[in-house]
């Protein structure tokens, strides 16, 4: 089978899940026949029409909120931001309705919200965000961010087919960049389970999103350069966070970086290192150290983005200083 | 497009509703008025002793609105309260037992004592729920919820209709206006009542919008418009029909607005010092819906004084018997917090530092019929 | 209270506020008109060569409506654009240097190659500066904050009026709703004006609003509503300067719509496939607000062709000389992405691992005029 | 001078600013006459004038964003969130429009958003919130949770006169239930400082808010129960975090737990936890452990919200496996 983008394995997935399951349906602003800002969507108001592929008005609260209202009754929603900055409008419907649902009132909320996430493609403060903090932070919420094509396909079906509310941030610098063969048949990626991207014993760098890439690139590097062996995992899952693949590289290399997009203060590295130090903490020979974004809005320009955003440099750099701990 | 009146839409002969209801179900309606003031009245009485955890929420003047919208759903519809509509609860299914349960926080109230008062809902398939939907505190949020639950009868082609209650003070927000816009584009089969009583907590209508009446916004969405007398529960009903019916036709969504009347404080502990002088009190006189109601049934319909006093007397003994249930009912088990926030995972494990928590129940404490308390709606 | 069309609140032998403009001033709406355009054609050539960083937003076919409006204010007052009102922007003393670098993203455009396109403003005292609030994305939320902006003008007494901008697509914003709903009950001096241009991205109007026009807002906000023809520019600014006067003189908001059409896609990448055929064709070839005006200033005014011309020169050697120096400009050094997050600390410190990050420059950054690029309003 | 309220000590504070400067002015949902849902602006609208306590529709986003509008003109509003939970229904503007406006538009913003928050009082799951890890999160934005009633005075003097934005988390069961005498004259805390509550040296626990109280009590019958000498920190602004307090402490106890109210994954006491790892690695004892609300909506009876938050026995048996360790 030929290899297809992250974003068109997205479609397949979307497509597929329609086909096997009457329930499944799409919301969102410009979904439809234009098929979405980023052309996720495309071709799928063509072959399922307009009660399956709805164009909303631009009303983010109204978008999730119906969504969650339809997913009561039995349906399973999968809805679009245009850009999942705009995922902040609809906070409070999401941490406040939607991922209390269930435990204040027993009620299957089962409904996917996707959308373009990330930067490294000069979108400014706001077409460039990983909002994921939020809502790892939220109990009740499920949490995806593949970094593989793969991934992307085989989460999305896990994610349609979750009985309860999983947010499914795509990132949109791998759209068009990366490309996979999908694997035969009903192709379902489980949530909650990382993925090793590659097998290491010197040190561990966990992260998710594009940044795999980015330590992916440094561990070769790193490997050319200082012949360090490093270990990449991909955690895909952000809520709830793979433990047992965690605390296993950590306790396998005994060094740990943890490397992601969003900035620093209160993003996800600290969390995992807490759950690191609380569990391997005998394991560790250095401190974990986190290569993150600067706290800084993301700004525009070339030159600011690429200074406040983590680099494939920066990752080498922290790494040679925890081998050499 | 938006109505003053009601009734303007549906030509000048049309009967009305409420007014032609048989006499049995008038005397049901009086029912439901009467159950709901007297529960609330046993709820002051509770709270009075503290037992009663949290606030209490009234809706006293009111009762007209809730019941005699909600009596215009069928069973299968779903309606979605807010705090002042116990009453359209009661109609739709929901027991004083439950209600009294959910107040003291009991461990088999509909919630288990995970929300408040009358924060809980039955929703589902037609037939096997009762068609209410729980509430949650920040107001607005569900019009939109509302949207996608009409939604899914539209998509289905089901048979069925929604109505959402909000207070004036709720028309302020975000939620509202995103929610009945998207209802409206989509023509679904939603009804939103704005119960318009004058005040959200301290802050009086004319400071929560510049329109003269909160229906005027009808038109700006683009949906059928009604304002009524809340506390006249034959014209409530009337108005309610025919906006259920317009929406079970296809037609799309109503809003309507009622004109009633908060006498009571925001919640229990608020003393009303905001309230010009002489307004409760002429409303309580002059307006009150069980008062109107009653004179409308003796006077006009000739009901015998001593067949109200029998209800009277029924609604009491029922909210009696629904008292002692609840009392003797059991509080909730700690370790019970640790269950259901996700299908899978079915429960959280406690923290390390708790390790006097007894998780051995937790396997079996997910139980298939983990899912609205299964009082049956003839269980009232 | 909603006007269908202009001018029915202010009486029947009200003057058209537009058509008595002395000729000098018709010929200012013909410069900003023009100067819109070519810039913006000058921006799609930049683009073309990759030049601009990111999208490209046009307004082809708006340009009466953003300068027309923009035009009733005066330069005390605080108008807040969105991504379709360069002509305004360009109106209230935004320089097309300034536009040039933005797109580009220069270290010395407005926002230092912060923010993108014509995300800036320069707002702040009457007098210091030129009064444009600098928009974010999320759609409707200039709406509360401009709001705010003129709460503080009715607050301090201060004789500013306050206009902000939205799409047919914002007003099914949650923010839209809670800011204009805010205004009007606070009766700030707020004009806030719908550019109906009939699509949001390629969702058409009906699609985002069941209401028959979005004018039929403004009754169920209490306030005055007027739709006019958003590409004949002395309409736009008729309309316009009588809300802008009511709002002095105390009278609150106003809700204007104005009819228009978005002749590009959303962006420049956008091929506007959803279209039906022939839609665009026949508004640029009857509806093309600057052919429209030509004709009315050489008809009508008896300009001679020449002067028109003339300015159409004078347009280009600006637009020209604005490239030249833009493409000039620096680009913004890496480390100035640190600087001024905070007032207090004012500057970020790198993370440890960027040893390569030279920060000795930080201490003297945050400059005294660090502010807005302080190219005055006379630089244009 | 007699000892008030931590609700008093606020409004004490509110009023002296607003005696200060007129720029500054309230803007809320039932503050004007009635004074608020908890009274602390009680008396303020029949001094100041419905000019300068004004009462609004019910719009956090509104209010939120009207504030900003009147800030960058100069103003100083200070907004107030009837219950802090409705903070999520403003979360777009504060994280999109405040926090950035300074750095992308060089607009000053100066004001406050403080609100009732934290449980313990049966509020249920929509009056118990604690908001505060969102926005630590995000760039931009200050963020201050006094636990005393001398620093909820002078905490609220200092964000008031801050030229950014600044969320001001006030406990509502401390409101009146702890008191304090109020230092004389201009008492001003400065915003960025942690406050050492009680010395020990044995073991450090780091909080904020309620659990301060937790905190104390604790320690108290660790030193009588089992002789230790616990060091409390009390954090009182969350961000910027006084990285400068939190690492003296874990240098001289080097043994520490970090207690908040909130729940535990995505909470602060991770990046508090990271921050002590990558500073203090060499340092440390044992690792650093957390004591936190159970990941799960905050019920309503007593004995599930009891379950489900941190309680001093929690913390007593943290700190004696930490004291083990
Ligand atoms: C979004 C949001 N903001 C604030 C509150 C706090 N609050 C609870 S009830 C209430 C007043 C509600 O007034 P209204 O909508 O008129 O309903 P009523 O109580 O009169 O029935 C307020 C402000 C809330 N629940 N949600
Ligand atoms: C809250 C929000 N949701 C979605 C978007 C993405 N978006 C950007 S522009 C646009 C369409 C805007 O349409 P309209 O308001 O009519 O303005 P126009 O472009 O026609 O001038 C959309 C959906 C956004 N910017 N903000
Ligand atoms: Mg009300
Ligand atoms: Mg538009």
């Amino acid at each position: 089978m030929a290899a297809i983008t992250y974003l068109e394995a997205i479609r397949e997935a979307l497509d597929e899940e329609m086909q096997r399951d009457p329930e499944v349906f799409l919301l969102g602003e410009d979904i439809g026949a234009y098929g979405g800002a980023f052309k996720v969507t495309d071709g799928l108001f063509a072959k399922y029409g307009a009660t399956r592929v709805i164009d909303t008005p631009i009303s983010e609260i109204a978008i999730v909120g119906a969504a969650a209202g339809a997913a009561h009754m039995g349906m399973r929603p999968v809805v679009e931001m245009q850009f999942i900055d705009f995922i902040a409008n609809a906070y409070d419907m999401l941490t406040n309705y939607v991922a209390t649902a269930r435990y204040r009132a027993f009620l299957p909320t089962p409904m996917v919200v996707r959308g373009p996430s990330g930067g490294y493609v000069r979108g400014g403060p706001f077409h460039s965000q990983n909002p994921e903090a939020g809502f790892v932070h939220t109990p009740g919420l499920k949490v995806v961010y593949p970094a593989t094509a793969e991934d992307a396909k085989g989460l999305m079906k896990a994610a349609i087919r979750d009985d309860d509310c999983v947010l499914f941030f795509e990132h949109k610098y791998l759209y068009r960049r990366i490309k996979g063969v999908m694997p035969a048949g009903d192709h379902v990626v489980p949530i909650g389970r990382a993925r090793l991207a590659r097998e290491g014993t010197d040190l561990s760098v966990i992260t998710y999103a594009a940044t795999v890439h980015k330590a992916l690139e440094a561990a070769e590097r790193l490997q050319q350069e200082d012949g360090l062996s490093v270990e990449v995992l991909d955690l895909r899952t952000l809520a709830p966070l793979d433990d047992a693949a965690i605390f296993a590289t950590a306790r396998k290399t005994h060094r740990v970086l943890v490397v992601h997009e969003d900035t620093r203060t209160g993003g996800l590295a600290g969390e995992i290192t807490a759950r690191i130090n609380e569990a391997c903490f005998a394991h560790l020979d250095a401190p974990v150290l986190r290569v993150t974004a600067h706290d800084i809005p993301l700004p525009y320009a070339p030159a600011l983005e690429d200074f406040v955003l983590p680099q494939v440099d920066d990752i080498v750099t922290a790494a040679r200083r925890l081998a050499a701990w | 497009m938006s109505q003053r009146r009601r009734r303007a839409g549906d030509g000048p002969a049309a009967q009305h509703l409420g007014e032609v209801l048989p006499l049995a179900r008038k005397l049901e309606l009086y029912y439901w008025m009467r159950l709901t003031r007297t529960l609330e009245e046993r709820l002051v009485a509770l709270y009075r002793q503290t037992k009663v955890v949290g606030g209490l929420f009234r809706s006293l003047g009111q009762e007209a609105d809730a019941v005699g919208s909600c009596y215009a759903l069928e069973p299968r519809d779903v309606m979605s309260p807010l705090i002042r509509n116990l009453g359209a609860m009661l109609v739709k299914g929901a027991t004083p037992v439950e209600v009294l349960k959910q107040y003291m926080a009991r461990g088999d109230s509909p919630t288990r004592g995970r929300e408040l008062n009358i924060h809980f809902g039955d929703v589902g398939p037609a037939g096997a729920t009762r068609g209410f939907l729980g509430q949650i505190s920040p107001l607005g949020d569900m019009v939109p919820v509302m949207a996608g639950v009409t939604m899914s009868f539209k998509l289905r082609g089901e048979d069925r209709v929604g109505l959402v209650y909000v207070g004036d003070g709720a028309t302020s927000t975000g939620a509202f206006h995103e929610g009945i816009n998207f209802a409206a584009v989509n023509r679904l089969p939603l009804v939103v009542v704005i119960e318009n009583n004058g005040y959200a907590y301290s802050t009086p209508t004319h400071r929560q919008t510049a329109a003269k009446q909160l229906v005027d916004k009808a038109i700006g969405y683009g949906v059928q418009g009604e304002q009524v007398d809340g506390n006249d529960v034959l014209a409530v009903y009337d108005v309610t029909k025919r906006a259920v019916d317009r929406a079970r036709r296809g037609e799309g969504v109503s809003l309507l607005e009622f004109i009633t009347y908060r006498r009571k404080g925001h919640a229990e502990h608020d003393d009303q010092s905001y309230v010009p002088p002489g307004e409760i009190e002429t409303w309580a006189e002059q307006n009150d819906p069980l008062d109107r109601f009653t004179r409308v049934l003796l006077d006009r319909e000739k009901v015998p004084a001593a067949e109200l006093a029998a209800l009277d007397v029924r609604v009491q003994r029922e909210v009696d018997a629904a008292t002692d249930l609840a009392e003797a009912a059991p509080l909730p088990a700690p370790h019970d917090a640790l269950v259901g926030v996700y299908a899978d995972p079915p429960a959280e494990r406690p923290l390390w530092f708790r390790a006097g928590a007894d998780t051995s129940r937790l396997g079996r404490e997910r139980a298939e019929g983990w899912g609205t308390f299964d009082a049956a709606p003839g269980a009232r």
